[in-house]
């Protein structure tokens, strides 16, 4: 009975300890994107880049909409629909991949700019290059929660590497939420 | 008590002794403006609480450390239980954050008092470049590489870099001001001399290369004096090329690098450069002659001399100066064996 | 909120974020003060954070998932 | 032989050296086949790029990684044999204790490196005039050695914190001990591509790198940002994991309040590596870009502006300072009731002082660009917000005195660092303030009055205390005692020569000595100064190698030590034997019973052994 109480007891203090590792991660990394975020008022005040919003408005729906399936794979893994959670989880990683190829192959080919035109260019495309960079490796993480996935390493008690992967999702679309209207909207042109 | 009465003492005594001390010793250069006035009376403050709590700290620890030192016969001895008290640990959180947020007011006083404007002030436009200074006196239409100033007379000094940036400073008038490049970012530093002598502009900031060498005199001088040199800069200056050339030169901080004396710095000494034979990176060898000395001045990275870094001269000097001013250095240059 | 189930509630979360991007789309192509751009972006993060990180299941690790 | 190429840090190299050449060759060679120069900057990066992961791979730092990747079952940390012997130190080892030792064995490495190029350039600066060395190899060893030291101090706070705070609180090792692992491996490569800045040219800048200086400098300054940019992630990632271990792993009974005051100063110290080191990382990272692909963050000519460096900078490298100090200010803190035999006074003023200094430490950045050219609004504040913290120092200096305050003093070895570390960061602190006023330090700044406030804060909050921790802890490590006649000779011969050298530099500083100018003018009379301050060095240098002899026969023919050498009440020396044993407190946990500094107090105990964990379960039902 003990070693049973045991094995509960210590997996629910490893959760504890790697939530907030990842927790503390986010806290680091945010303040690197929060030192991009200066960069670009520093240098450009309140200046707008005049970029197109269409595609704007496109990218960052796609990758809201992507967060909303991330949501719902990860709460089907957790009530034992594999199903579902597979199917999410693969809507949510093609989401990902049409952001990527909407901000690198679109966005980075239509700028009226280069990375080498002055400072609007360099802050463009180190902010966006520096999110489109965790976006890639946010898709190579579910990828590899999605072949676990398939050979059923999850069930509804023990799945913290999709609650992980799913946080990490997340925490990129709470950058591009501050990114998109700082990038796009704000300022005059 | 009795030990709190004598150390109270002695930490009177030994501040009196550091303080002292202190002062004797001379901390600072001569004070040769207004604002080294102002600034070491600041320092001077800060003189008296370093060496308050200098003795504070010292004397606690080592009046404990002899007058309770542990019983030979007990090598066991431990000391007394004491956790804590509250009230102490308020009383000196709460004191220094006092004396901390006086001292700051009386520095931004201070701060304040160092940037008064004197809307009588001579102007000059300092430009810092690798590795030279640069003075403009745009009321005069003078450039030179002395910074001249009559005392007594506020100077406004608008700052600008060429390159990477630099920083403006001599000790004896205190203040320092970091040039920057970039239009946008011309800096301003005023001062008061009121005391004539020769100084020197240190550059204060790391700017590779020949940094430590980066120095020019300041001459303050009276304002007569002042304006003595300023008629001859005006008026009596020779303007046959080689003279024109050399001036040329040394007000675009050409001498940083290439020196007169016949030694070779940053670049080939320019003493007996014209007519010499010297081996270029490329292995060819040339002789120094007025078609090569203009390609050097216009292109210098098309031939580097071997031994000699490149990147290091500017690129722009064939348009800056005029085929005239190039002629004219060139002559100067010739006119040196 | 906590009432409805996680799924749900994921939709209801998600309607929320879209109407709230909508509104900054629209604020911010008519050149409001970016002050309101701000707050908007804010209350997304917010309910990001909340509902969908579930940031109190790091503070207080008792609670939520892999019961 | 091939016992000693399969040792980790051999395999590392090695995969480093061929991963470098990979890397450079991939890009040159795309080059080359474009008929372009192949040897060109972005394949040297890209190079130490691919060279640092390369080596990662080697030492073995992702196999368990990838294994948990696609889920295949790795073995717990705590039931990993390990190697053992001398052996387990170069390799990829999970213990703490071995981790420790390692990132101690790397500071020290690296302390002499950094050492012998100051020792370099003083030569140069013992007389006026140009002797010995160029510019460009002057700056780059002034340079250098800044950084070098900064990596060493890094890396020695994590010796300490790694070693000691889980003993200290009780837990088996680290929370995350893999992620433990590859935060000091990650730095082995990052000092040797900082290193590797020699030979590509070195670089002009200083450590600080400012641009546009940095933009166009050597390639070596390319060299230098990959290598902090390492040592960061290093750094980042160890704090994380303190962090972690310090709030989750604390043994039963031990509150927050009630931890060895040692783990609350590498809480705060952690607090600002994690978040703080992302800044310098950024700003380093915009300069490589900038000189890569002509980004123009910092060049004015293309929209840019060099002060946005200077405060992403120093946002990081101002607090940083505060991670050097913090961690041996707790080590003074610890130590100092052990040997004066009462408890710390006003253990959660202390405490909490340390967060403080954290906190505060955050608002500061600005009085390192009083002269800069920063915006006018902004000066003022930050000489508020600079002088502020010195109120929870002081919290911690009156703190000390009161504890040494009739206390009953012996004089050990580990007590004389910890007495030299006070003074020292006493003089430390009192040169800042002048620093902290902006019109008088429109004086001081970038002079060797400076340099010299510098290094009192750096030894005094660093290497004394690290050195009284090595002392201090050394029996706990090998079993045996360090030898205290050469330990003294070693404290007496090195705080007088670190005071010629400092009162020296601060002296000439004051009356016009610029800083990091290989050469100065010898009508300002500073050459028999400059000329102390280097016999100083290399005073400091002999009292290392007495150190040194010291550490290395000690632990050989040191006497062997048993039981609580120290009379400590701290659990590592009061439950453990020395050597502490592989697993810690495995099978014999102990319940904090009361407070930990009770010197003084008869009968007080603040540890106690639990019986066994079976027991202790059923006590708790």
């Amino acid at each position: 009975m003990s070693s049973i109480n045991n094995t509960i007891e210590s997996y629910q203090q490893k959760l504890a300890i790697s939530r907030l590792g990842l927790w503390l991660f986010f806290a680091s990394d945010a303040f690197m994107f929060g030192g991009l975020l200066v960069t670009r008022f520093y240098l450009l005040g309140n200046k707008n880049l005049n970029l197109d919003q269409t595609l704007g408005l496109l990218v960052t729906s796609i990758l809201l909409i992507s967060s909303f399936f991330m949501n719902r794979a990860e709460v089907m893994v957790s009530e034992g629909n594999h199903k579902g959670f597979i199917t999410s989880l693969v809507i949510t990683i093609l989401l990902g991949i049409s952001f990527l190829v909407g901000v690198v192959g679109l966005e980075w080919g239509s700028a009226h700019f280069g990375p080498g035109d002055g400072a609007e260019g360099a802050v463009f495309y180190m902010m966006t290059g520096m999110h489109a960079f965790h976006v890639l490796t946010g898709i190579i993480f579910l990828s590899l929660v999605l072949r676990n996935g398939l050979n059923k390493k999850y069930t509804p008690e023990k799945h913290y590497a999709v609650e992980a992967s799913a946080n990490y999702w997340h925490f990129v679309d709470v950058v591009w939420i501050i990114y998109y209207p700082v990038l796009y909207l704000m300022g005059t042109i | 008590m009795k030990h709190f009465s004598i150390v109270s003492i002695l930490v009177i005594l030994l501040t009196v002794i550091v303080y002292v001390f202190l002062q004797a010793v001379g901390l600072l250069p001569t004070q040769a403006s207004s604002q080294a006035v102002i600034i070491d009376q600041l320092f001077d403050i800060h003189i008296g609480i370093i060496s308050f709590l200098f003795s504070l700290i010292v004397v606690f620890i080592g009046y404990s450390f002899i007058v309770f030192r542990r019983n030979k016969l007990l090598p066991d001895e431990e000391g007394q239980h004491i956790t804590g008290s509250s009230k102490l640990e308020i009383v000196w959180t709460l004191v220094p954050l006092a004396v901390v947020i006086f001292i700051s007011y009386l520095g931004a006083i201070s701060l304040a008092e160092t940037r008064k404007i004197d809307p009588q002030a001579l102007e000059v436009k300092v430009t810092g470049g690798q590795w030279f200074w640069s003075f403009d006196y745009p009321d005069y239409g003078i450039t030179s590489d002395v910074l001249n100033l009559p005392v007594d007379r506020q100077v406004k000094l608008s700052l600008t870099s060429v390159d990477v940036i630099h920083s403006f400073w001599v000790p004896e008038f205190r203040v320092k001001q970091d040039v920057l490049p970039g239009e946008n970012l011309v800096k301003e530093l005023r001062f008061t001399p009121i005391e004539t002598g020769d100084f020197m502009v240190l550059c204060a900031e790391l700017c590779g290369g020949a940094h430590a060498y980066m120095n020019s005199p300041v001459k303050v001088v009276t304002e007569g004096e002042f304006q003595d040199w300023v008629d001859e800069e005006l008026g009596n200056f020779p303007q046959d090329p080689e003279s024109l050339g050399e001036r040329l030169a040394k007000n675009n901080g050409c001498f940083g690098c290439h020196s007169l004396d016949g030694k070779d710095g940053v670049g080939p000494t320019w003493r007996g450069l014209y007519g010499s034979e010297k081996t270029l990176v490329s292995g060819e060898k040339i002789m120094v002659d007025d078609e090569y000395l203009y390609e050097a001045i216009v292109n210098p990275n098309s031939q580097i001399v071997l031994g000699f870094p490149a990147n290091v001269m500017a690129q722009n000097y064939g348009d800056l100066f005029t085929d005239e001013e190039i002629k004219n250095m060139i002559a100067f240059i010739k006119s040196l064996d | 909120m906590t009432k409805l189930s996680p799924l749900k509630r994921g939709v209801v979360i998600f309607i929320i974020l879209g109407v709230l991007t909508a509104i900054e789309y629209y604020l911010g192509i008519s050149d409001v003060p970016s002050i309101l751009l701000w707050a908007i972006a804010l209350i997304k993060m917010l309910l990001v954070l909340q509902f969908f990180m579930h940031i109190n299941r790091v503070i207080n690790p008792k609670k939520g998932g892999h019961e | 032989m091939k016992n000693f190429m399969s040792t980790g840090i051999v395999k590392g190299i090695l995969y480093q050296i061929v991963g470098s050449f990979i890397g450079a060759g991939l890009l040159g060679g795309i080059r080359a086949l474009m008929g372009l120069s192949w040897k060109t900057e972005p394949a040297i990066v890209l190079g130490g790029l691919v060279g640092a992961i390369a080596f990662m791979v080697g030492v073995g730092a992702f196999k368990d990684w990838w294994k948990m990747a696609v889920g295949d079952d790795v073995t717990e940390a705590s039931e990993v044999a390990g190697e053992q012997g001398f052996r387990r130190y170069f390799g990829f080892s999970l213990d703490h204790k071995v981790i420790g030792i390692q990132y101690g064995i790397l500071s020290m490495v690296l302390l002499v490196l950094g050492g012998s190029l100051a020792l370099i350039f003083r030569v140069e600066l013992a007389q006026s005039g140009l002797q010995l060395l160029n510019f460009v190899q002057f700056n780059t060893l002034v340079g250098l050695h800044g950084m070098v030291l900064i990596a060493s101090i890094l890396m020695g706070i994590a010796a300490m914190s790694n070693y000691v705070v889980p003993l200290l609180i009780g837990a088996e090792d680290m929370a995350f001990p893999r992620l433990n692992a590859f935060s000091f491996w990650i730095a082995v490569p990052a000092s040797i591509i900082l290193m590797s800045s020699l030979f590509f040219g070195g670089f002009e800048t200083g450590w600080t790198a400012y641009p546009p200086l940095s933009v166009r400098g050597p390639m070596g300054i390319q060299m230098f940002f990959l290598g902090v940019f390492f040592v960061g992630w290093s750094s980042i990632l160890g704090a994380l994991n303190l962090i972690v271990t310090i709030l989750t792993m604390r043994t039963k009974g031990m509150g927050l309040f009630k931890m060895p005051i040692f783990a609350w100063s590498v809480l705060a110290t952690s607090i600002i590596s994690l978040t703080a080191t992302q800044l310098i990382g950024l700003s380093f990272q915009l300069v490589m870009f900038e000189r890569l692909l002509e980004m123009s963050f910092f060049t004015p000519s293309g929209g840019g502006n060099p002060i946005l460096f200077q405060h992403l900078f120093w946002f990081y490298s101002h607090p940083a300072v505060y991670i050097f100090v913090l961690p041996g200010l707790g080590i003074i803190s610890e130590l100092l009731p052990v040997f004066v035999r009462k408890p710390l006074f006003g253990y959660k003023w202390v405490a909490m002082s340390s967060m403080g200094i954290a906190l505060t430490g955050f608002l500061v950045w600005g009085h390192h660009m009083f002269t800069a050219g920063i915006e006018e609004y902004l000066r003022v504040p930050f000489m508020y917000s600079t002088l502020l913290v010195a109120v929870p120092t002081g919290v911690k200096f009156f703190s000390w005195v009161a504890t040494i305050w009739q206390g009953k003093a012996r004089f050990p070895v580990p007590m004389l660092f910890v007495l030299g570390g006070i003074i020292v960061f006493l003089l430390g602190g009192l040169t800042g303030p002048p620093g902290g006023t902006v019109s008088t330090d429109l004086h001081l700044h970038d002079t060797y009055y400076i340099v010299g406030h510098f290094h009192n804060t750096m030894f005094g909050g660093f290497i004394f205390p690290i050195f009284a921790a090595i002392y201090y802890w050394y029996p706990k490590i090998t079993g045996r005692r360090m030898s205290e006649t050469l330990g003294k000779v070693h404290f007496y011969l090195m705080t007088p020569s670190f005071f010629l050298m400092t009162f020296g530099q601060m002296r000439i500083g004051l009356l016009g000595m610029r800083r990091r100018i290989a050469d100065y003018d010898p009508a300002m009379g500073f050459d028999f100064t400059q000329l102390l301050i280097t016999i100083g060095g290399y005073l400091i240098a002999i009292s290392i190698l007495v150190f040194f002899y010291n550490l290395i026969v000690s632990a050989k023919k040191g006497e062997p030590a048993t039981g609580n050498v120290w009379n400590s009440r701290s659990p590592e020396w009061d439950i453990l034997p020395s050597p502490a044993p592989a697993h810690n407190y495995a099978g014999i946990h102990f319940n904090v019973v009361g407070e930990p500094y009770d010197y003084g107090l008869k009968g007080s105990k603040y540890v106690e052994l639990a019986q066994n964990v079976g027991q202790r379960k059923e006590n708790d039902e």
